[in-house]
């Protein structure tokens, strides 16, 4: 027999609980059965997560001196920040209450009536045995660094950096290419308003090279991040450019003697070529080029030099090493974007066999006026102009064999294609779609326009893309097969050029990223945000937010909205100074510890360090998330998670169980 | 209502960020499972402690329901591999203890998959319902003593779930 | 407490009327069919090599199944032109065992004698019929009578090759049976019995 | 030594003979061995599926039971676990079965207790069902068969055909592709010979159409024998026996609906294999085939003796079920009609 006063309040929530569950039986019941264990008062009330519910709680703890308050209403994930403030106001530890769910596991799932009455009353003496091994606790602080880093400079990351830089706060931005810009960089126009790509972007670029607010760290990775919310040590990895920065002027002479060609994979995607000795592209930020040591004629044979020789700044350094560079943040952000979507996968649409079969990045380059074909849209043998184009939709996306979720920006660049096909070539041109998904502001506008120019769509998933004819018409030709849904008929269309609007999919390397940052990954790759709804930017792990792509497929608009709240949210933390931290802890009693490092290796989060001198292993409570796997695993029985305890938790079993009504 | 249908009593325990919302939803969306399974809600499947298991058995469940996020899906990045290779040990010490591995089920199941929670849920409960009744440990009136479930707890020893697989 | 049966959970989740045939097709289809989730894209329609000779794709017949739509289905020709080739199935972006529900159709359509032309059925019934005897297929015997009955005037043009066939050595023409007939019949009678009941 | 269990199938006895001919002419210098299930029967083809369902799978499952049954009486080395079906329909049939046994519990459930009936049992999941062409290119290997080559089929341009059934639809995940596998490609290379650049290798040759209806498959036929016939080949190689019968048998019919005059041999891959490994013609089978590969092969130098075809009257006891002369009857009694 405890000594605690504990009261139970029961809600009807309108009838949402009331329909199913007898709430006024159970409220009696708990108050007659569940006496032995202390509960001194239990009442039914329609709201409780009203005004007038709350007050009638803080009223009895005031009143009748509760110790612990169990509410049985809805889901603990809804309300019970509600009913803790209410404690807190009354001047009870908000954590000395507990909500039973009755509501989304009980009445809304059940229909038996008696049945639903029973289990509410198990729930609720599980809620009652838990809740008098609850712990009054208080809540952690710990105090901000201002500074930021931002990972991945495409165009989410340059806006994260430059909203926290403007707002006078200090960021470091690493990109892993040689300049930042991003996929939005390789683009030609964007939709719908079919701006030039480049000249809406390279504005942000230089403004984030030139703030003062803002360290740029381009060609380099972040190869270590330790500690936590507000206090992030990060070490990151510049890799050696061979190009001495002090005194190279971008000039470009160096790119243009070097003797060495080499196909463009990264930003040309492959249809173009580049020297060892580059710039990704013209406008480049920063300026300084890279020199790409596997294809060096110098570091491969030891001789040539023609880039040292003809550099008026004397600026190329062959010695050049990799540098790691140390620096302390109080907020992470992730804009770390995606990757195409492998189009061989698909080998019935032929990419990679079939010569004139395109992804959409290569289409992008070959549409852009400082493409390789300088924006002149021409079949694979380089001179060729095509009559007619097919551009296929949801290449490897909402597929099952592939990935199962719409990439969201394939329809939109689908249609731009058709535009743009059709205004530079005057080709027919053929869209083929499952669903045209053009929800945004202006976007079916944007559809409306391409109808208009007469491009012809084709609703049917596109079987194959083949060179195998049938007839005269088709020979020579690359012929797209497919059922067009709407005439309920196969078809097979002709055409000389084939445009996959591949879909986007996480990073090849999301998931290692994902780990060395300490947030998590859907089963697809992408990283995942703390709520859908209502914290797209935040992840599990407090002082990382996630911005642009890396989160899921999205476009431009949407990956600048995300880049700005995630700043906001930084921001938001950084002037807070210091940050509260959820009480639920592991932490071990050093009296019991044995130092056998059994739980050393199972935090994820490295929280737990054992400490030689005294043979015991100590948890840092800023660093531990509240998993409690180590309490789990513990041999000798000496870490305890607060919120979470051996004690609740059996607590709540025997109460579950009912076993608690038979006396002890 | 049949009187003669053995009901089981079912404990479940879920993870807060995936199972336990999968409850949530299931209830929002209004599915319809049986009711004989109660949860206790964990801040993680890695947080199970095996004796919780042996604690709910003894106590008179007869079926015990762990559920945690997808390998791969962890909140706490990988914790829930750990659940997976306790409770592969634990099903082996239960059929020392000579009670069905089939009392115990683990599941996966994401925030998002309130059908699967339901699903799942019922199907667990016939598979107990044809198991029957758990005996074990039982004197012959009935439950057994509170000493007596103390020990068993503690017969294997927590330690024994991770020295066997930490490599 | 009442009884939550696995039936009666999804009787509940399956109670619109109009999907009970869809369900229907699902549940006499081996393995896991997927038909429910069909988004009707036409990756089917697309790929079939016999679509242009098909009264209707199969993903109108899927939509079909959806509406409910019985006797159209079952009357349809298209189960029936279907040539097994399986594009449709590791195309599909939804994993319908397509090809398996072509083989369902076909067999729903006898017992509702619902086809059109009895050419198709009889084959396979032919064929059936030889395999219960025998054991094993009888190429000669099964051409031969089904020739006879449905091309019948095709038969003279037919004969060269048949007869090359025999001349090559390629077609016996006296059946072979396995050893243990009354085994396979023991079985095959059992596999009736319980397809009656499921 | 390599031993597997073998599901020959009907085909392999009757009209794809030269089939089973050149596999066995094979087996020895790549250091095979097949031990056939004993008392196997049909496997359905397509048809069966399309009757009822758990007869069909009980079918073919009596086959997995009886291998089963057979490795457990095998001893020390030979055991496996593999049953090796060289035709595509019987590969299908085999594989399918075993994978829905297992996908829909339920159906594992009921072939059971069919084969219960015969005292017999199968536990899916137990045996792997592979393809012949399988156990070559991935167990035996390309460079074993390239060692073995002694009569490269240099300058003889083959057209790689799969068919559909054997990448298709794969549940195991055997094949480099499902649309355009490079295993038959890899191994007619390995073989010396100039392998052209098919897209049509996974098309399909009509199956059983050409019975219920041959408009619809005479099409895919000629789809396959035009394209092929366009891309320069002197012959296709083929791994089925349906796909086998259905282009060669059904070619000059072919040829007749459509008024064109294709000339297009096909030979199954082992017989291509038997003749790089320095067989005689006769030996592989060859000479067998209805659209004759004399010429294509006279390409590489291989002399294919023109066959004797055997005439005479039949003895009596090996009576046909329906004379000739008595269809022509029907034939008229139809036309009548």
């Amino acid at each position: 027999m405890n000594q605690e006063k504990i009261g139970v309040y029961v809600c009807h929530c309108g009838t949402n609980i009331a329909g199913v569950v007898d709430v006024e039986h159970v409220a009696k019941w708990a108050a007659e059965k569940l006496g032995r264990q202390g509960v001194i008062v239990a009442r039914d009330y329609k709201f409780m997560c009203s005004s007038l519910g709350q007050e009638l709680i803080e009223k009895d703890i005031k009143e009748l001196g509760l110790t612990r308050v169990v509410v049985a209403a809805c889901s603990p994930h809804l309300h019970e920040k509600t009913f803790r403030t209410a404690a807190k106001n009354a001047g009870l530890n908000p954590y000395l209450v507990e909500l039973a769910s009755i509501r989304e596991q009980v009445s809304w799932v059940h229909t038996d009536k008696a049945v639903a009455t029973e289990k509410s009353k198990a729930v609720i003496a599980g809620a009652v045995s838990r809740v008098i091994e609850n712990r009054a606790l208080e809540e952690i602080k710990v105090p901000i660094n201002p500074n930021t880093l931002v990972v991945g400079g495409g165009i989410a990351g340059i806006q994260a950096a430059l909203e926290i830089a403007n707002a006078g706060f200090h960021v470091y931005l690493v990109e892993r290419e040689p300049s930042i810009g991003g996929h939005m960089a390789q683009f030609d126009k964007t939709f719908p308003t079919l701006d030039c790509s480049a000249c809406i972007l390279t504005p942000r670029m230089v403004e984030a090279g030139t703030h003062p607010n803002i360290t740029l760290m381009t060609w380099s990775e972040v190869t270590n991040v330790a500690g936590y919310v507000g206090n992030f040590h990060v070490t990151v990895k510049k890799k050696a450019r061979f190009i001495n920065e002090e005194l190279c002027t971008g000039c470009g002479i160096c790119e243009e003697k070097c003797p060495k060609k080499v196909i463009d994979d990264v930003f040309e995607a492959g249809l173009g070529y580049r020297k060892a000795v580059y710039a990704p592209f013209a406008q480049a930020v920063p300026k300084f080029p890279v020199m790409d040591k596997e294809n060096c004629t110098y570091f491969l044979k030891g001789t040539c030099k023609a880039c040292e020789k003809f550099c008026p700044t004397g600026a190329i350094d062959f010695k050049q090493e990799d540098q790691l560079v140390h620096f302390d943040v109080g907020n992470i952000i992730l804009a770390t974007g995606y990757d195409l979507f492998d189009a061989r996968r698909v080998s019935n649409y032929g990419y990679g066999r079939l010569p004139n079969v395109f992804t959409s990045l290569e289409f992008e380059r070959l549409s852009n006026a400082a493409g390789p074909t300088n924006g002149n849209i021409v079949l694979r043998d380089g001179k060729s102009t095509p009559k007619s184009v097919g551009i296929i939709h949801c290449v490897g996306s909402r597929d099952k064999n592939f990935n199962n979720y719409c990439s969201v920006i394939c329809c939109m660049q689908g249609l731009k294609f058709a535009h743009l096909v059709h205004e530079r070539t005057g080709a027919t041109v053929y869209n083929f779609y499952i669903d045209m998904r053009t929800a945004y502001k202006a976007y079916d506008e944007f559809y409306q326009r391409v109808l208009e120019e007469g491009t012809l769509f084709v609703r049917g998933k596109v079987a194959e893309v083949t060179n195998a004819a049938r007839d005269e018409r088709e020979k020579g030709k690359l012929i797209i097969q497919v059922e067009d849904t709407l005439a309920g008929k196969q078809r097979r269309i002709p055409v000389d050029m084939v445009i996959l609007s591949s879909g986007l999919q996480p990073r090849r390397d999301s998931k290692e990223v994902g780990k060395q940052f300490g947030i998590s990954c859907s089963t697809d790759g992408w990283f995942t945000e703390k709520h859908p709804k209502l914290d797209p930017v935040a992840t599990m792990t407090e002082g990382i937010y996630i911005a642009g792509c890396a989160q899921g497929p999205k476009d431009i608009p949407s990956s600048v909205a995300q880049g700005a709240a995630a700043s906001a949210r930084v921001l938001d933390k950084i002037l807070q100074k210091e940050v509260t931290l959820e009480p639920i802890k592991a932490s071990i009693n050093a009296e019991k510890c044995s130092g056998c490092r059994i739980c050393n290796g199972l935090c994820p989060f490295n929280a737990i360090a054992y400490i030689e001198d005294d043979n015991v292993s100590n948890i840092n409570p800023a660093l531990c998330q509240g998993c409690g796997t180590c309490v789990a695993a513990c041999p000798a029985g000496a870490i305890s998670g607060t919120g979470f305890s051996d004690e609740q938790i059996m607590a709540q079993i025997d109460g579950l169980l009912l076993r608690t009504l038979e006396g002890v | 209502m049949d009187n003669n249908t053995f009901e089981p009593t079912i404990i479940g325990f879920t993870c807060n960020w995936c199972s336990y919302r999968a409850a949530d939803l299931a209830g929002t969306a209004r599915m319809k499972y049986a009711p004989n399974v109660r949860l206790v809600r964990l801040m993680c499947s890695g947080r199970l402690d095996p004796t919780f298991v042996l604690r709910a058995l003894a106590q008179g469940a007869d079926g015990v329901m762990i559920t945690g996020c997808h390998p791969g899906e962890c909140h706490y990045l990988e914790q829930n591999y750990k659940a997976l290779r306790r409770f592969l040990l634990l099903k082996r010490v239960l059929a020392g203890l000579g009670i069905e591995a089939g009392r115990v089920k683990l599941v996966w199941a994401s925030a998002a998959e309130g059908a699967k929670f339901a699903a799942e849920t019922t199907a667990f409960v016939e598979e107990i319902r044809k198991l029957g009744p758990l005996a074990w440990g039982k004197d012959e009136g009935g439950r057994m003593k509170d000493e007596e479930s103390e020990n068993s707890s503690f017969i294997i020893h927590p330690s024994s779930f991770e020295k066997e697989v930490t490599p | 407490m009442p009884q939550m049966t696995d039936e009666r959970v999804r009787a509940r989740l399956t109670r619109e009327e109009d999907l009970s045939l869809l369900h229907e097709v699902s549940m006499k289809t081996a393995g896991v069919s997927h038909l429910e989730m069909c988004i009707q894209c036409g990756t089917c329609g697309g790929s079939c090599p016999s679509a242009m000779d098909m009264e209707h794709t199969p993903r109108m017949l899927f939509a079909m199944l959806r509406a409910g739509m019985r006797d159209e289905v079952l009357r349809s020709n298209t189960q029936w032109i279907c040539v097994s080739c399986y594009h449709c199935v590791v195309r599909c972006p939804q994993e319908v065992h397509i090809a398996d529900v072509m083989y369902t159709l076909k067999g729903m359509a006898i017992k509702a004698k619902l086809y059109q032309d009895s050419t198709a059925p009889d084959f396979s019934q032919t064929f059936v019929d030889m395999v219960e005897t025998y054991g094993r297929s009888f190429e000669f015997g099964l051409a031969s009578r089904h020739y006879l009955k449905h091309f019948p005037l095709r038969l003279p043009g037919m004969a060269p090759m048949g007869l090359g066939m025999i001349a090559k050595g390629r077609m016996g023409i006296k059946p072979k049976k396995i050893r243990r007939m009354d085994q396979l019949k023991a079985i095959l009678e059992r596999a009736s019995q319980l397809e009656l009941t499921s | 030594m390599n031993k597997y269990l073998l599901y020959p199938g009907c085909s392999m006895e009757s009209s794809a003979k030269a089939y089973m001919e050149s596999m066995n002419a094979i087996m020895e210098p790549l250091d095979l061995r097949f031990e056939e299930i004993e008392d196997w029967n049909c496997c359905g083809a397509t048809e069966y599926l399309g009757i009822n369902l758990i007869p069909a799978y009980s079918l073919i499952a009596r086959n997995l039971a009886l291998a089963s049954d057979q490795i457990g009486r095998m001893n020390g080395m030979g055991r496996t676990r593999t049953v090796v079906a060289p035709c595509s329909a019987c590969y299908l049939n085999l594989a399918k079965a075993d994978y829905y046994m297992q996908e829909r519990p339920s159906l594992g459930v009921k072939v059971n207790e069919a084969l219960a009936a015969g005292g017999l049992q199968y536990k899916p999941g137990t045996l792997d069902v592979r393809h012949l062409i399988d156990i070559l290119v991935y167990d035996v290997g390309l460079e074993k068969i390239r060692g073995s080559v002694t009569r490269p089929l240099h300058g003889l341009k083959v057209a790689p055909y799969m068919g559909c059934m054997l990448p298709r639809p794969d549940y195991q995940h055997r094949w480099s592709d499902h649309e355009h596998p490079t295993e038959l490609d890899d191994l007619l290379r390995a073989l010396g010979a100039e392998v052209i650049d098919y897209p049509l290798t996974t098309s399909c040759c009509g199956g059983h159409m050409t019975q219920i209806g041959p408009e619809t498959a005479f099409e895919l036929i000629r789809r396959l024998v035009a394209d092929a016939d366009d891309r320069g080949a002197d012959l296709m190689a083929t791994v089925c026996p349906m796909c086998q019968m259905n282009i060669d048998a059904y070619q000059n019919e072919m040829n007749h609906h459509f008024g064109t005059d294709y000339h297009m041999p096909i030979l199954f891959f082992t017989q291509l294999m038997g003749l790089a490994f320095g067989r005689e013609p006769g030996e592989l089978g060859i000479g067998m085939e209805l659209v004759n590969a004399r010429n294509a092969l006279a390409r590489i130098g291989v002399e294919v003796p023109i066959t004797q075809e055997p005439s005479g009257p039949r003895k009596k006891d090996e009576g046909l079920p329906m004379p000739r002369r008595w269809t022509r009857h029907e034939v008229r009694k139809e036309a009548v009609k």
